[in-house]
């Protein structure tokens, strides 16, 4: 339903089966880079009409509140966006209170994004919401350090697999890992994720970089280093997704400088069954429906637009 | 979600073309008309995430990449269109200040939350400086047709190349950091004077960080309630990347959807890092 | 001399010691980005004259000759480049009698770049340039898998450690380790670089990315996968040459999407000692000359530019 | 390093600015002229690596980003005039056929190697497919000059929106594809009668790599020496990326330093992956 109301045509392609969950089209926003509560205060009931997305994935949620980091958080790159956001949210209790109850009024299923700074505060987050029927998938983002071992969680095999032995059996809602780019060996980090029972795989989240301040020659970002996105990394990107569809059998949500139906269907090509659309969404809110309708009639006629 | 009225006026979903049909010089200034027959009138305070449709990109440093932010200087009623003041500080102003009329914006608003009248019969004092005079253009509009009689406009200007800004203002008074225009000095030493003079007063200021901090401290140490129109780099414009913050008594707010106007009570300090420049 | 040479002002900046080689500014080629020789034949005695660089690095030279990827080798990226070359080169013997007589005389001092797929390989090329006069320093490029281990060394902490351990003793040479950005921990690898006595670290080598055939949907690249360069990864490179600068005490050479002085400039601000340009040469040959005068001109001001 | 006397007209070291004169329309194609007062004249074959100085990005895609090679059309001497054809494919050509009088260009060239004169007494005959025209409307001129009475020169084009790309070399024979305009088939059946009729030729060919083939074959068939103009993706234009070669018998070369004229004995194909569109 959502594909058609999105644009007024037919849904963008056959529907896809994602983890069980049927979803109108292949196209859903990268988490973090789509408030759909702050969007419909400014686009108001047209947002849930035309809903860009085939599901839609929340903000990373961790365990206490966080206010995120200092400004500036936001740097240019180019043909990229680098920022240092932070994570803020309201955390678990705020989350469930306040954004649950309006992200399940939203026309599509309903992902997750959750990270934990230990494997016991992963554990509690996915406890906390294997009861809520509003939430259709979890998403682990394990872009960062362990507090206990130092170790960036999604760069290790070893602790990922330990992850996901920890918190596979909490729930039996399809649980996605997101990968970090900044690794040696990618794929390896998916076979462990996978054979701890992953039911899907997401990638990529953003390459760290760094800008100066233009004047003082000071780190230009709050919090020092930032994450990079946009067109600039989609190369890299691809690369990595490919590689990952040839090393696991789970599905996979590939992202990564999507701007256009072509850069989406590239994605499918590499082997994706889902494509995220993030930093796009800055510069066209409404995005995900127009590459939604692009990848629609490429995959309607299986040949090149350009 | 609530569906209670909302507190703006709010934005077509997606971006839309606007035809530019005009860009006119004032000193270092471009005003830039566009037509935009798919959008609502704005408030004054209201903004614009703009870019050029064509060739946004390939300039300094390989930028601009993501659209820029712009209050709105006038939208007559009645007809459909726009009125931007830019100034040229890096890729993506200079990109917007070179197109001419026939050139196409792709734009998405209006964004963000406006001003409001003032409160029990207070006069409103608008207080800008540089480019930051854009938002008082609009809303001096508004104010008289609303019929506030004594509406006072002060306007401050680096020096004589950027003072005919205050064109677009008429009845404006002018003071430059130079003096080579107007009163020799800041436009908040006109802003002491008028609160001296008559302290019922409500103020709207938008400006540089530093000016905007000055009126906010002056405001805050005589109990005027000021509305300040802050400014912050952006990525989006309509809440969802988080960027755009600025510190508050209760925490970070984003100013694209809960400002750019805020209650000057409501900020420690008006000099945002980043913000501006 | 160069710099003078190279624009008709004064040298850009003062001169600099790079392991106690003395250069007239900090901007050097990145390898494989400039063939002095074939440039010769383009520009004639021009190039000579006003030669952009302070130390000229040759592409990277492995034992037997090879002929690199099939075509096609090339990829435009938003704002870069991406490239499965695949080394080619005349191997040690060709370049010792060909290439070697000719870069010798370029009026600046001589860096080879070499890599071996064992670390018996890249101890012969040690061994072979180190006796060398014409050859003033070693860059290893160490982005390659040991065929022996499978692990790419430049990777792994402890193969750049075993490898340093194992060419170290045969030179007094500088040797340049030069790292991989497709590591989850470079400055670690740094750091077993420079303890194994690594003179000096250069970073940052290609982005591993990945373009499909616009209509056969096919990988583009003869090699399937290349490297990403240019201003796409600038703030990648940034990232990366700050925290190397801050753990190890050796002279950093910099690179990534070095365009204009004012990037170079970042680069020694994060604590780089030399700048190396790359895919900007392609867009302008003497882009080297350019932004060490710009360099100048940051360094004698310290101000920023822009 | 070998300072024997060049095989090419060398380019002056680095980057410059080359004004545009003029743009005009043949057909689908592009005709830029710019006034490059600190360049050398080139040969015929010889090309420059071209980029708009202004505004090279930011087009589909997020491209162009690196310059891209084009064929002197024509330099007359005397002048500081050259000439392009330039067909509009893709970012970077839709770009510079957007630029007009005024614009400028940033440019490198001449580089590579050119055409040579025929061997003992042979007629020149040459063979043009679509944009590949270029290189030889500048060798006509200068075989005429060099007074070779029958130099034949056949040219092919999709369809009639593109055969008036022939009006640039007066006298040429035309074949479209379609028929819309001259003999209704390939130009290498024109080139085919014309060896069939005599034999002691020698063919200077330029354009798609399928009709480049087809004139090595044509050519090896016949033991008639064949001098080719390659296209591939590049990079540099100098030989500095390694990244346009092409196979021949004796291994991969790079088409900007060894090229991009080549002679067909030394190609086992002209059909190279992701050479020309
Ligand atoms: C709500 C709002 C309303 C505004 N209204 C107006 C208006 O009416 N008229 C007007 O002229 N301007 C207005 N602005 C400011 C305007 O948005 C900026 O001037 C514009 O974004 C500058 O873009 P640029 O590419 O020209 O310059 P930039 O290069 O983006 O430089 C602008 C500032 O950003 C910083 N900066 C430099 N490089 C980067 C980078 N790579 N990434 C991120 N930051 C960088 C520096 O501090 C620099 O001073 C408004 C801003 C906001 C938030
Ligand atoms: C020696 C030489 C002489 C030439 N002379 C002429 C001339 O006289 N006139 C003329 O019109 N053209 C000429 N060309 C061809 C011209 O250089 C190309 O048409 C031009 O580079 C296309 O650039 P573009 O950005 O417009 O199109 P692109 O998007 O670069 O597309 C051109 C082809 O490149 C491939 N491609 C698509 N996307 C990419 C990408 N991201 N990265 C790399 N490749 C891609 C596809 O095969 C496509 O068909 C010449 C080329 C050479 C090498
Ligand atoms: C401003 C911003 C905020 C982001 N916040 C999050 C986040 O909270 N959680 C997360 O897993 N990824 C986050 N990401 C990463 C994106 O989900 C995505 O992985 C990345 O941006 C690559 O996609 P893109 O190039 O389409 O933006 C964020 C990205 C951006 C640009
Ligand atoms: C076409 C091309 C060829 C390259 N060849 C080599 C090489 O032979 N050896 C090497 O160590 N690095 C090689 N590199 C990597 C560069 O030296 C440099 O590390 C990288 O391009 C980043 O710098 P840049 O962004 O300025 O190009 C090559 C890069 C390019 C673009
Ligand atoms: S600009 Fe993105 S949240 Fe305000
Ligand atoms: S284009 Fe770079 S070597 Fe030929």
């Amino acid at each position: 339903m959502t594909a058609t109301a999105a644009n007024g045509r037919p849904p963008a392609g056959p529907a896809v089966d994602f983890c069980g969950i049927e979803l109108a089209h292949p196209i859903i926003n990268a988490s973090g880079t789509f408030d759909a509560i702050a969007a419909r205060r400014a686009f108001g009931e047209e947002l849930i009409a035309r809903f860009p997305f085939s599901a839609f994935v929340s903000k990373t949620v961790t365990l206490a509140p966080r206010q995120g980091n200092p400004p500036p958080r936001l740097w240019e790159v180019p043909a990229g966006l680098m920022n240092s956001i932070g994570l803020p949210n309201k955390g678990l209790e705020g989350y469930l209170a306040h954004d649950l109850p309006e992200l399940a009024q939203l026309p599509v299923p309903l992902i997750v994004n959750v990270m934990g700074f230990s494997r016991d505060e992963v554990a509690e987050l996915v406890t906390a919401f294997a009861s809520r029927d509003e939430v259709a998938a979890l998403e682990l983002n394990v872009s960062c350090p362990n507090v206990e071992t130092g170790l960036v969680m999604g760069a290790d095999p070893g602790e990922v697999a330990r992850l996901m032995r920890t918190v596979r059996p909490l729930t039996d809602k399809p649980l996605i890992v997101k990968l970090t780019p900044n690794a040696s060996d990618v794929p390896a980090v998916a076979r462990a994720a996978a054979e701890e029972g992953a039911s899907a795989l997401s990638l990529i989240n953003t390459l760290r970089g760094m800008a100066l301040h233009p004047v003082t020659g000071e780190p230009w970002l709050g919090g020092s280093t930032g994450g990079v996105s946009g067109p600039a990394v989609r190369a890299i990107a691809l690369a990595q997704v490919h590689s990952v569809c040839a090393a696991v059998d789970v599905p996979v949500i590939a992202m990564g400088g999507v701007a256009r139906g072509r850069d989406a269907w590239e994605f499918l090509l590499a082997g994706a069954t889902l494509v995220a659309v993030g930093t796009e969404s800055f510069r066209d809110p409404a995005a995900g429906a127009r590459i939604a309708a692009e990848v629609g009639d490429l995959t309607a006629k299986a040949t090149n637009p350009v | 979600m609530s569906t209670a009225t909302s507190d703006r006026v709010q934005a077509p979903f997606g971006v839309r073309r606007a035809r530019v049909t005009a860009a006119e010089s004032y000193g270092a200034y471009t005003v830039l008309r566009a037509s935009d027959p798919a959008g609502p009138r704005p408030q004054a305070g209201q903004f614009y995430m703009l870019r050029a449709a064509e060739r946004w990109g390939g300039g300094e440093a390989e930028r601009p990449f993501l659209p820029r932010a712009f209050s709105v200087l006038r939208a007559p009623a009645g007809g459909d269109e726009l009125q931007f003041l830019i100034e040229d500080v890096g890729p993506g102003t200079a990109r917007l200040c070179e197109l001419e009329a026939g050139a196409e914006l792709a734009l998405v608003g209006p964004l963000g939350i406006g001003f409001s009248a003032p409160r029990d019969q207070r006069r409103p004092l608008l207080v800008g400086g540089g480019v930051g005079i854009a938002p008082l253009a609009i809303w001096a509009d508004g104010l008289s047709r609303a019929a506030h009689p004594e509406c006072t406009v002060l306007l401050g200007f680096r020096d004589a190349a950027h003072a005919p800004g205050a064109e677009l203002i008429p009845g404006a008074v002018v003071a430059t950091d130079d003096g080579s225009a107007g009163h020799h000095g800041l436009v908040t030493e006109l802003l002491a004077a008028e609160l001296d003079s008559d302290p019922h007063a409500e103020v709207y200021a938008c400006g540089p960080p530093p000016m905007l901090e000055a009126v906010r401290a002056l405001c805050a140490g005589r109990d005027i309630p000021a509305q300040l129109a802050l400014e912050s780099g952006m990525a989006c414009g309509f809440g969802a990347c988080f960027g755009c913050v600025v510190p508050t008594v209760d925490g970070y707010i984003r100013i694209c959807v809960d400002g750019p106007v805020i209650a000057g009570a409501r900020l420690k300090t008006a000099l945002t890092p980043g913000a501006g420049h």
